[in-house]
C-alpha cells in the first residue's frame, strides 16, 4: 500500500474505531429512551464513572483485564440503584421531571468523582500485551485500538444475542412495543425496567473502560462524550438501536474524513448534520412520531 | 452538555510545565529594585496548603479568584498552593511594613466556577464586603477582564496571572489597575521561532491547537515570529481541534503524513496529554513545541523513550547548571520537604518539581506592597510601574510603565533522559525524574528578541518603543 | 367460587366509570359480560387485571385477595388476558410470541401443561406460522395467537375482550369454536366480553348485562332469552 | 335546504376502509342521530366533517359550499361546533375561562394584546349568562378537571355551544355518565340547542330516542339505514348489526388489519 | 378596599426596590440586579414551557442573540443610547425567534426539546466559529456603556453600580410587567388554553400554530431583553453564556419555583441565586449542593415551590390541588 492509501485506509479505522465507542455509550441512551421514555442525561457521567473505576481496579489490582471486566458491572450497578431509588418514584411525573433529576444526578456524579479521585489527570497504561502497532501491507495501526474496535464487536454481537436470542431479549423486545402487555403476562416489569436501565449504564461503562487508557481520566471526561452521544440519539431516532449503531459509524467516519479534508470545518460538520437532519426528521433517521 | 465551559479549564495542570525550578543567576544587566532573598526566609517546616494559618482583623487582604470547583478546579488548587506558600512565609516573619504598622497577609478563595457572571459576583463580593484590595488571578481571559473591570470600578489592584491574552492590555482594555506579570501568546510565539530560527535544526513545522481564541493567537504568533526570526521554515500543516476532544487519531495520522518535523502546540490539559499519549501510542515519535504539556503523571507514564526531544517554552527556569549556589538548593530542599507532607488533593505528581515559578509571582506582589508601604492602590501603581525584581533563580523581571506588561527574558528547554538531567539538576540524585525524560539543556532568548506587545492606540504608550521601560 | 368481583368502582380522572360492579365466575364456567360500546366492560376486565387501579371494591381470585396488585402479580395468581385490538408483539416471531406467555421463563413438563405443540394441534394455523413476525399475520391469526400466549400461562382462568371484533365472519366462528373447544377439554374458565350478542350466547353458562358504568341484569342464557325488555333495554336498537 | 352534506365520502386508515362512500344529508334544523356498533366509523367521520382527517375521496359540503380538508378554525369561524368523546376541555383552567375562551373566539377576539381580558366587561358578563343556563354558577371559579364527571360534560357540550353555532356535531354527549347525570344532559341539550342543527354520536338509546328527529345507522363504514327513529327500528338489518352474525351489509369489504 | 391593600403593597414593593442599595450596599445590589436578570430569563421560557408547553431547550440561544445584539451595537456604532441597545437585543432574540418559528410549530413534545437542544448546539458552536462576529470564548467586552439620556433634561452616568441598578430595575421590572399583562391578555388565555389542549383550541377557531409562533416570539423577545441587560451589567458577552448549560439553567429556576406559574420563576430565580450564594460561601462543593438541591425537590416537590404550596393549601381545604403537567 503506498502512504496516501495507507493514510486513508488508516483514517477509515480511526472512524470505525470512534464509532464504535460513540454507539457502546450512544446504544445505552437509546435502549432506556426506547423502554422507559427517560432521556438520561447523567449517562455521560456514567461513562466518565468507569473510567475512573478502571483506574482504581487497575491501582488495586494492577490488572487491566480484571478490572475491564468488574469497573462496567459496578457502573451497571449503580445505575440500577440510581432507577430504582430516584427515578422509579418518579415515574409518569413527565419529561420536564426526568430531565431534571437526571441533570441533578449529572452534577453529583461530577462532584463526587472529584471528592474521592480529586482534580488530577489519572493517566492509565495500556495492558503490556497490546501496546506496541501491528504492521500490515504498509499499514501501522495500534493493537488497542484495534482491541477495541474487536471489543465493541464482541459486546455488540453479545448484546444482540441477548437481543434476539434469550427470552429476556425477547422480553426486551416486546416490552418496548407494549410494556403493559408485557406485565398483564405475568412478567414483573418494574423489575426488568431496572435491568435494563443497568445494562443501558453497563454499555457506557464498557466504553468507559475500554477508552481509559486511550484517554486521561479525568473530571469532565463526561462533556464531550455526553454532546456526541445526544447528537447520535437525536439523529438516529429514540430507541433505534440499528440507527445508532449506522449514525454512530456514520459520525466515526464523518469526524475522521472531516479532519483530512475540511479540518476547519469538521467540528462544525456534525453539528450542521444533525441541524439538516432534525429539520427534515424532527424525530430523527430511525425514530418514529410519538403521539402528544 | 457544555463543551467549551473550559475555556478556562484552564491550565489544569499548571504546575507541571513551568516548574523549572531553581536555577542559577544570570549576570543582571541592569541593577535591580528588589530580590527574593532564600536567607531571611522563615521556617516552613509547618507549611500546609490544607490549614493555612489565615489571619484576620487588621490585614493585608487578597483574594485569589479562580475556578475552585467544576472540572477545572485544580486550577484553584494550584494557586492557593502558589499564594499560601508565599504568604506563609511573610507572615512567619511578622508580615509587611504598611501604613506605618506591620500587618499579617490575610488570603481569600474566590470561586469563579469559570462563569463572568459568577467571577462579577465574587470579586465584587471581595472587595466590597470583605474589604480586599488585590485581586490575584485568573483563569480565562473572559474571566481576567471581569476582574480587571471590577478592579478598575473600585480602585484595587488587579494582577492577572496566567491568561496570556494580548488584548487584556490593549487599548480598548487596558485599566491602570490591571497587571500582568506572566506572559503573552506572541512572547511564545516569538521565543519558540527565534529557538528553531538559531538551532536550524528542523524547518518543517506542523501547527495543531485548540480552535478557540487562545489556540488561534498561539497559532498566529507562532507564524508571525517564524516570519520574523526564521523565514526559511515551512508550515506543512496547520489543525485546530475542539476542545476537549477524545480522538486525535485522525490528527496524528495526517501529521504522519505530512512529513513535519516539529509539531507546535498550545493545547492545555487534559487535551495536551492526550494528544500526547495518543500520538506515542500512534508511532508518531516528533517532538512537541509545547507550553504546557509537562505533566509529570502523564510523562512518567509514557516513559522515558517517549519523552525524550520534547521542547516546552517557559518565562521562568534560565541557564544551566541548575541548583549552583547554597541559596537555590536551600530553597529547593525546602519546598520539596514540605511536599512530602503534603496531603490531598496537594499530594499529587503535578507538584512534585516544585511550584516556586508562580509562588515567585505572588512574592513580587508582595514584594511591591513592601516597597509601597501602602495597600494603596495609586502607591502600589507608582512602586510597580518600572519595578525590576529578582526571582529565586536569578530571573529577573520588568514592570512595563505604560501597559503594565512584563519585559523579561524567556527560555526553551529541551527534554533529556534522566541519566542527562545532572546538567539542569546538579544535585543528588541528578534527575529531576527517573521515570521521563525531563529538563536538560535550556536555550536562554534575550528579552529584547521577545519584547511584549505594545498597542500602539493605547493613549499613554504614545511615542514609546516596546523596550522603554518607563 | 374461582372468581369474585364485589363492589368494584374506579375512575379515570373524575369520570366514574365502574360503579359498585360485582360478579363472578365459577370453576369451568364461561361467562359474558354483554353490553353496549362504552359501558364499562373493557374497564371491568382492566380492573380485574390490575391494568387500571379500582378506587374501591375487591377482587378475589381463589379465595385469594388479588385487587390493585400489580398486572404480573395477577396474572402469576393464574388469570391471563386476552385483550381487545389484538395487542401481540409484532417484532416477534410466532414462536416467540407464544413463549412470552410461559411464566417464569421454563414450561414444566408436567402432565395437562400448555406446551407449544398442544397449542399448535389447537391452532393448526398458526404452526404453519410459527417462524414468521407477528405483524404480518391477519387479524384472526393474531386473535388466536394472543388466546394462545395467554393459554401458555396455564391460567385457571381466561379474561378474553372482544375476541370477535373487526373479523370476517368465518373467522368469528372458528374463534368461536377454539374458545369453546379450550373450555370444554381443559375446564378454564372464561370471562367474556363480546358485542357480538350471537356468539356470546351461544359459549356462555351465565350472561351478565352491562349499563351504564353497571351490572343491569345477571342470569342465565335461557332467562335472557325470556326476558326481551332486557334485552331490548341493553342490547337492541 | 341540506345545511351539512358528504358525498362519496371515502377514508382509509393504512388500507383498511373506514368509511365507505357515506352520502349523508342533514337538514337545516333537524336533530340527527349516527348510531352503529363500535367501529363503524362514526368518529372518523365526525372527522372528516370537521377537519381532524382528510377524507381520501369525496366532498363535504356546509350551508352549499364545499368545505372539504378545511382545518378547524375556519370551520368554526364558519359556524360549526363540535363536542368531543373523550372530555376536552381546558384542566388546569377554571370553568369560567373556559368558557370565556368560547366566547371570545365568538366574538373574533383572538390577537388582542392591549386589553386585559378581566377587564372586558362584555366578554365577562356573556361568559356569565353561559355559566348560567348549564348550571355551573356554583363551580365557576373551579378548574375544569376537578369537575364532577357530569358537569365536566356539560362544560365539554356548552363549550361547543359557545361559539354559538348554526351546526353542532355531538361526540357521545352521555358516554360514561351515570343515569341521573344523562337525564340532565339530555335536557340541556335540547334546551340549548333549540333551533339548532344538531348531530349526535351516541350509544345510548335512550338518549337517542329521546333526542333524535331521525336517525343513520352506520355499520363497517357504510350507511346502512337512514329514516325516522321508528322505521330504524323495525329495521331487521339494524338489528342483526347490533346482535352480530351480519351476513349482509358490508361485512367482507372490511379486511383484517 | 381590597384595590387600597394592592396599592398599598404595590407602594411598600417600589419604596424597598429604591432603598434596597441603601440597606444592603453595593454587593447584594448587583446580586439582586443578576437575580433579576435570571428572573426575566426564566419568566420568558415559563411563557413558552409553563403556559404554553412549547418544549424549548434551547433558549440560550436568544439570550445569546440578545447579548451579542446589545454588545454589537454598542461596540459598532457611536453613540448609540442605552435604551437603544437594550431594544437590539430584543429584536435579536425575537429575530431569531422569527426565523426559527416555522420549524417550531411543526413539531412538539420531545422531538421539539430535542430540535432546540440541536440548534443551541450548533449556535453555541457558531458563537465559538465566528470570533470577527462573536469574540469567540473571550466575548465582546470593553463596548462604551452609554450615559442614560434624555436630551437637555437629563444625563446619567451608567457605569455608576448603583444608578445602573436603577435602570436594570426599572427595564427588567417593565420587561416582567409586560409578560405579566401578556399572560392576563385574551391571549394569554389562549396560550393556556393552547397548553391544555390544542386540539380544542382549534376547534374553538383559534389558529395555533401561528398563536404558538407568537408565544415563541415573545419570549425570544424578552431573552432577548434579559441577554442584553446581562451583556450591559457584565460589560462583556461571552460565547459561554450561549451554551446548552445555560439553557437548562432557566428551565431549572422555572421547575423549581413551579412551572406555569407567574411566581414560580421569580422564586425559582431567587432560590437558585441564595443557594448557590450560601453554597458558595460556606462549602466548596457548589456543584454537589446544587445537584443534590435539584434531587430533592424533584423528588419531594415534582411541581415545584409553587406546586408545594397548591398541595399544602389543598391538605389544609382551603384550594383545590391541581392535576400535574
Amino acid at each position: 500500500m503506498d502512504p496516501t492509501t495507507a493514510m486513508y485506509v488508516s483514517q477509515g479505522i480511526h472512524g470505525l474505531a470512534y464509532g464504535m465507542i460513540l454507539f457502546l455509550v450512544a446504544s445505552g441512551v437509546s435502549l432506556i429512551i426506547g423502554m422507559m421514555h427517560i432521556f438520561n442525561l447523567a449517562h455521560a457521567g456514567f461513562f466518565m464513572l468507569s473510567a475512573y473505576f478502571t483506574y482504581q481496579f487497575v491501582a488495586w489490582t494492577g490488572n487491566f483485564w480484571l478490572a475491564l471486566l468488574l469497573a462496567p458491572i459496578a457502573t451497571g450497578f449503580c445505575g440500577m440503584l440510581m432507577e430504582r431509588f430516584l427515578l422509579r418514584p418518579l415515574r409518569g411525573s413527565g419529561v420536564i421531571g426526568d430531565l431534571i433529576l437526571t441533570v441533578g444526578v449529572a452534577l453529583c456524579i461530577d462532584a463526587l468523582v472529584k471528592v474521592i479521585w480529586g482534580t488530577a489527570n489519572k493517566p492509565l497504561s495500556k495492558p503490556p500485551l497490546l501496546q506496541g502497532m501491528v504492521h500490515f501491507a504498509g499499514l501501522d495501526y495500534p493493537y488497542y485500538r484495534l482491541f477495541v474496535i474487536g471489543l465493541a464487536v464482541v459486546v455488540l454481537l453479545i448484546m444482540a444475542l441477548l437481543l434476539y436470542k434469550t427470552r429476556i431479549g425477547k422480553i426486551v423486545r416486546a416490552a418496548v412495543s407494549d410494556n403493559d402487555m408485557v406485565n398483564a403476562l405475568g412478567i414483573n416489569i418494574p423489575l426488568l425496567f431496572t435491568f435494563v436501565f443497568g445494562v443501558g449504564i453497563w454499555l457506557a461503562g464498557v466504553a468507559g473502560a475500554a477508552i481509559a487508557p486511550i484517554l486521561s481520566v479525568f473530571p469532565g471526561l463526561a462533556l464531550q462524550m455526553g454532546m456526541d452521544a445526544f447528537i447520535v440519539v437525536a439523529v438516529a431516532g429514540f430507541g433505534s438501536l440499528r440507527g445508532a449503531f449506522m449514525v454512530s459509524i456514520l459520525f466515526g467516519l464523518m469526524n475522521s474524513y472531516g479532519v483530512q479534508f475540511i479540518s476547519q470545518l469538521a467540528p462544525l460538520s456534525m453539528f450542521i448534520f444533525m441541524a439538516i437532519v432534525m429539520i427534515f426528521f424532527p424525530h430523527g433517521f430511525f425514530g418514529e412520531s410519538e403521539e402528544e | 452538555m457544555k463543551t467549551g465551559k473550559g475555556i478556562l479549564m484552564f491550565f489544569y495542570v499548571f504546575s507541571f510545565f513551568f516548574l523549572l525550578t531553581a536555577m542559577s543567576p544570570i549576570q543582571a544587566t541592569a541593577a535591580v529594585k528588589a530580590k527574593f532573598d532564600v536567607n531571611k526566609m522563615a521556617d516552613m517546616s509547618g507549611f500546609d496548603p490544607n490549614n493555612f494559618p489565615n489571619p484576620t482583623g487588621d490585614t493585608i487582604k487578597i483574594a485569589i479568584v479562580a475556578t475552585f470547583s467544576g472540572p477545572a478546579a485544580a486550577v484553584g488548587e494550584g494557586f492557593w498552593l502558589y499564594a499560601t506558600w508565599a504568604a506563609y512565609d511573610i507572615n512567619k516573619r511578622g508580615g509587611l511594613m504598611v501604613d506605618g504598622k506591620k500587618k499579617l497577609i490575610q488570603l481569600f478563595k474566590a470561586d469563579t466556577m469559570s462563569r463572568p457572571d459568577q467571577a462579577k459576583k465574587i470579586c465584587e463580593q471581595m472587595v466590597l464586603q470583605e474589604g480586599v484590595k488585590f485581586l490575584w488571578g485568573a483563569d480565562g481571559s473572559h474571566i481576567v477582564k471581569i476582574m480587571n473591570q471590577t478592579a478598575n470600578k473600585y480602585k484595587v489592584i488587579a494582577v492577572n496571572m496566567i491568561s496570556l491574552s494580548e488584548d487584556l492590555q490593549d487599548a480598548k482594555n487596558f485599566s491602570p489597575y490591571a497587571f500582568m506579570s506572566w506572559w503573552q501568546t506572541s512572547q511564545v510565539g516569538r521565543s519558540f521561532a527565534y529557538y528553531f530560527g538559531q538551532r536550524k535544526k528542523e524547518k518543517k513545522f506542523y501547527i495543531m491547537c485548540q480552535d478557540y481564541v487562545f489556540g488561534h493567537e498561539m497559532a498566529e504568533n507562532f507564524k508571525k515570529g517564524l516570519k520574523e526570526y526564521y523565514p526559511e521554515a515551512q508550515i506543512v500543516g496547520e489543525d485546530f481541534h475542539k476542545l476537549f476532544a477524545t480522538d486525535y487519531a485522525p490528527y496524528i495520522t495526517k501529521i504522519k503524513a505530512s512529513g513535519a518535523e516539529v509539531i507546535y502546540t498550545g493545547d492545555w490539559d487534559p487535551d495536551a496529554t492526550n494528544l500526547l499519549k495518543q500520538s506515542r501510542a500512534m508511532g508518531l515519535k516528533l517532538p512537541f513545541a509545547h507550553i504546557y504539556m509537562g505533566n509529570p503523571a502523564t510523562l512518567a507514564s509514557l516513559g522515558v523513550e517517549a519523552t525524550t526531544g520534547l521542547l516546552i517554552g517557559s518565562p521562568y527556569s534560565n541557564g544551566n547548571p541548575a541548583f549552583k549556589t547554597p541559596e537555590q538548593i536551600k530553597y529547593h530542599k525546602t519546598m520539596m520537604d514540605a511536599y512530602k507532607r503534603f496531603k490531598p488533593p496537594y499530594n499529587k505528581m503535578d507538584y512534585m518539581l516544585g511550584w516556586d515559578p508562580l509562588a515567585m509571582e505572588f512574592s513580587w506582589l508582595l514584594s511591591v506592597i513592601e516597597r509601597a508601604g501602602s495597600v494603596d492602590a495609586e502607591k502600589i501603581i507608582k512602586t510597580w510601574e518600572g519595578d525590576t525584581y529578582e526571582y529565586v533563580n536569578g530571573h529577573v523581571k520588568t514592570m512595563r510603565a505604560c501597559d503594565h506588561n512584563t519585559i523579561q527574558e524567556t527560555y526553551i528547554l529541551e527534554y533529556v533522559p534522566p541519566d542527562q538531567q545532572r546538567q539542569s539538576f546538579n544535585i543528588p540524585p541528578y534527575h529531576w525524574s527517573d521515570k521521563s525524560a525531563l529538563y536538560g539543556p535550556a536555550f536562554r532568548v534575550p528579552a529584547e528578541k521577545v519584547l511584549p506587545w505594545m498597542d500602539p492606540n493605547l493613549e499613554r504608550c504614545k511615542g514609546k518603543k516596546p523596550s522603554d521601560i518607563n | 367460587m374461582l372468581l369474585e368481583v364485589q363492589n368494584l368502582n374506579t375512575y379515570y380522572v373524575t369520570s366514574h366509570v365502574l360503579q359498585n360492579v360485582s360478579l363472578n365466575v365459577n370453576e369451568g364456567e364461561v361467562v359474558a359480560l354483554l353490553g353496549r360500546n362504552g359501558m364499562g366492560k373493557s374497564t371491568t376486565l382492566k380492573s380485574i387485571m390490575g391494568l387500571v387501579k379500582p378506587k374501591s371494591g375487591t377482587v378475589t381470585f381463589q379465595g385469594k385477595n388479588v385487587t390493585g396488585l400489580p398486572p404480573f402479580r395477577v396474572a402469576k395468581a393464574g388469570i391471563a388476558y386476552v385483550p381487545e385490538e389484538r395487542r401481540i408483539f409484532p417484532q416477534l416471531s410466532v414462536m416467540d410470541n407464544l413463549e412470552m406467555g410461559i411464566k417464569g421463563g421454563k414450561q414444566s413438563t408436567k402432565e395437562g401443561i400448555w406446551t407449544v405443540e398442544r397449542i399448535f394441534n389447537h391452532f393448526p394455523i398458526l404452526k404453519e406460522r410459527a417462524k414468521q413476525q407477528g405483524r404480518y399475520l391477519s387479524g384472526g391469526e393474531q386473535q388466536m395467537l394472543t388466546i394462545g400466549r395467554a393459554l401458555m400461562g396455564n391460567p385457571s382462568l381466561l379474561l378474553v375482550d372482544e375476541p370477535t371484533e373487526g373479523l370476517a365472519p368465518l373467522m368469528v366462528r372458528e374463534v368461536r369454536d377454539i374458545l369453546e373447544n379450550i373450555n370444554k377439554d381443559t375446564g378454564v374458565s372464561i370471562l367474556l366480553v363480546e358485542h357480538n350478542v350471537k356468539v356470546a350466547m351461544s359459549l356462555a353458562n351465565r350472561i351478565y348485562l352491562m349499563g351504564k358504568a353497571h351490572i343491569g341484569f345477571s342470569g342465565s342464557k335461557d332467562e335472557l332469552e325470556a326476558n326481551p325488555e332486557v334485552r331490548a333495554k341493553y342490547l337492541e336498537v | 335546504m341540506n345545511i351539512l352534506e358528504t358525498k362519496g365520502l371515502f377514508h382509509d386508515y393504512s388500507g383498511l376502509e373506514v368509511l365507505f362512500d357515506v352520502n349523508l344529508q342533514i337538514e337545516e334544523g333537524e336533530r340527527h342521530a349516527i348510531i352503529g356498533p363500535n367501529g363503524a366509523g362514526k368518529t372518523t367521520l365526525f372527522n372528516t366533517i370537521t377537519g381532524t382527517c382528510c377524507p381520501s375521496r369525496g366532498k363535504v359540503f356546509f350551508k352549499g359550499k364545499e368545505i372539504t380538508g378545511y382545518p378547524p378554525y375556519k370551520l368554526t369561524r364558519l359556524g360549526m361546533g363540535r363536542s368531543f368523546q373523550l372530555t376536552s376541555t381546558f384542566d388546569r383552567l377554571v370553568t369560567f375561562q373556559n368558557v370565556r375562551l368560547a366566547v371570545l373566539s365568538k366574538r373574533g377576539i383572538r390577537f388582542n394584546l392591549f386589553k386585559k381580558v378581566d377587564k372586558m366587561t362584555d366578554v365577562n358578563l356573556e361568559t356569565l349568562e353561559i355559566i348560567k343556563r348549564i348550571n355551573l354558577d356554583q363551580e365557576i371559579l373551579v378548574p375544569a378537571s376537578l369537575l364532577s364527571y357530569g358537569k365536566h360534560r356539560s362544560l365539554e357540550i356548552s363549550m361547543a355551544l359557545a361559539t354559538n353555532p348554526d351546526l353542532i356535531l355531538l361526540d357521545e354527549p352521555t358516554a360514561g355518565m351515570s343515569r341521573d347525570e344523562t337525564h340532565t344532559a339530555v335536557e340541556m341539550i335540547k334546551r340549548l340547542t333549540a333551533g339548532k342543527t344538531v348531530v349526535v354520536i351516541e350509544h345510548d338509546m335512550d338518549v337517542v330516542f329521546s333526542l333524535a328527529d331521525r336517525i343513520t345507522v352506520l355499520h363497517y363504514g357504510k350507511i346502512l339505514a337512514t329514516g325516522a327513529p321508528d322505521e330504524i327500528r323495525n329495521n331487521q338489518a339494524v338489528k342483526d348489526a347490533y346482535l352480530g352474525e351480519s351476513e349482509n351489509g358490508g361485512i367482507t369489504t372490511r379486511h383484517s388489519a | 378596599m381590597k384595590k387600597a391593600i394592592k396599592w398599598i403593597l404595590w407602594i411598600i414593593l417600589g419604596i424597598g426596590l429604591i432603598l434596597i442599595p441603601k440597606i444592603f450596599g453595593i454587593y447584594y445590589t448587583n446580586f439582586f440586579v443578576s437575580l433579576a436578570i435570571m428572573a426575566v430569563f426564566s419568566q420568558s421560557i415559563n411563557i413558552e414551557l409553563g403556559y404554553t408547553r412549547i418544549l424549548n431547550f434551547g433558549h440560550a440561544m436568544f439570550f445569546g442573540m440578545g447579548g451579542y445584539g446589545a454588545a454589537q451595537a454598542l461596540a459598532l456604532i457611536p453613540g448609540m443610547p442605552i435604551l437603544g441597545a437594550v431594544l437590539c437585543g430584543m429584536l435579536g432574540g425575537g429575530l431569531l425567534a422569527l426565523v426559527l418559528s416555522p420549524l417550531v410549530v411543526r413539531v412538539s413534545g420531545m422531538a421539539c426539546a430535542m430540535l432546540h437542544v440541536a440548534f443551541n448546539a450548533l449556535f453555541f458552536m457558531l458563537a465559538m466559529k465566528l470570533r470577527p462576529l462573536t469574540g469567540g470564548e473571550d466575548g465582546i467586552s470593553g463596548f462604551p456603556i452609554p450615559p442614560f439620556n434624555i436630551p437637555g433634561i437629563i444625563s446619567i452616568d451608567m457605569t455608576n453600580p448603583l444608578n445602573f441598578y436603577y435602570f436594570a430595575v426599572a427595564v427588567l421590572g417593565i420587561s416582567m410587567w409586560l409578560m405579566w399583562y401578556f399572560t392576563k391578555t385574551p391571549f394569554g388565555q389562549i396560550m393556556i388554553g393552547i397548553r391544555d389542549n390544542p386540539k380544542r383550541v382549534n376547534y374553538l377557531g383559534f389558529k395555533v400554530p401561528e398563536s404558538r409562533a407568537l408565544v415563541y416570539i415573545v419570549g425570544g423577545s424578552f431573552a432577548g431583553v434579559s441577554g442584553s441587560m446581562y451583556a450591559l451589567f457584565q460589560n462583556l458577552f461571552s460565547s459561554d453564556a450561549t451554551s446548552g448549560l445555560n439553557s437548562f439553567q432557566p428551565v431549572l429556576m422555572t421547575m423549581v419555583g413551579g412551572i406555569g406559574t407567574f411566581i414560580g420563576p421569580i422564586i425559582g430565580s431567587a432560590f437558585f441565586s441564595v443557594v448557590e450564594e450560601l453554597a458558595r460561601r460556606y462549602t466548596e462543593r457548589v456543584e454537589l449542593v446544587m445537584g443534590l438541591t435539584l434531587i430533592i425537590v424533584i423528588l419531594f416537590a415534582p411541581m415545584g415551590f409553587m406546586g408545594l404550596y397548591r398541595d399544602l393549601k389543598a391538605r389544609w381545604g382551603k384550594a383545590p390541588s391541581l392535576p400535574k403537567i
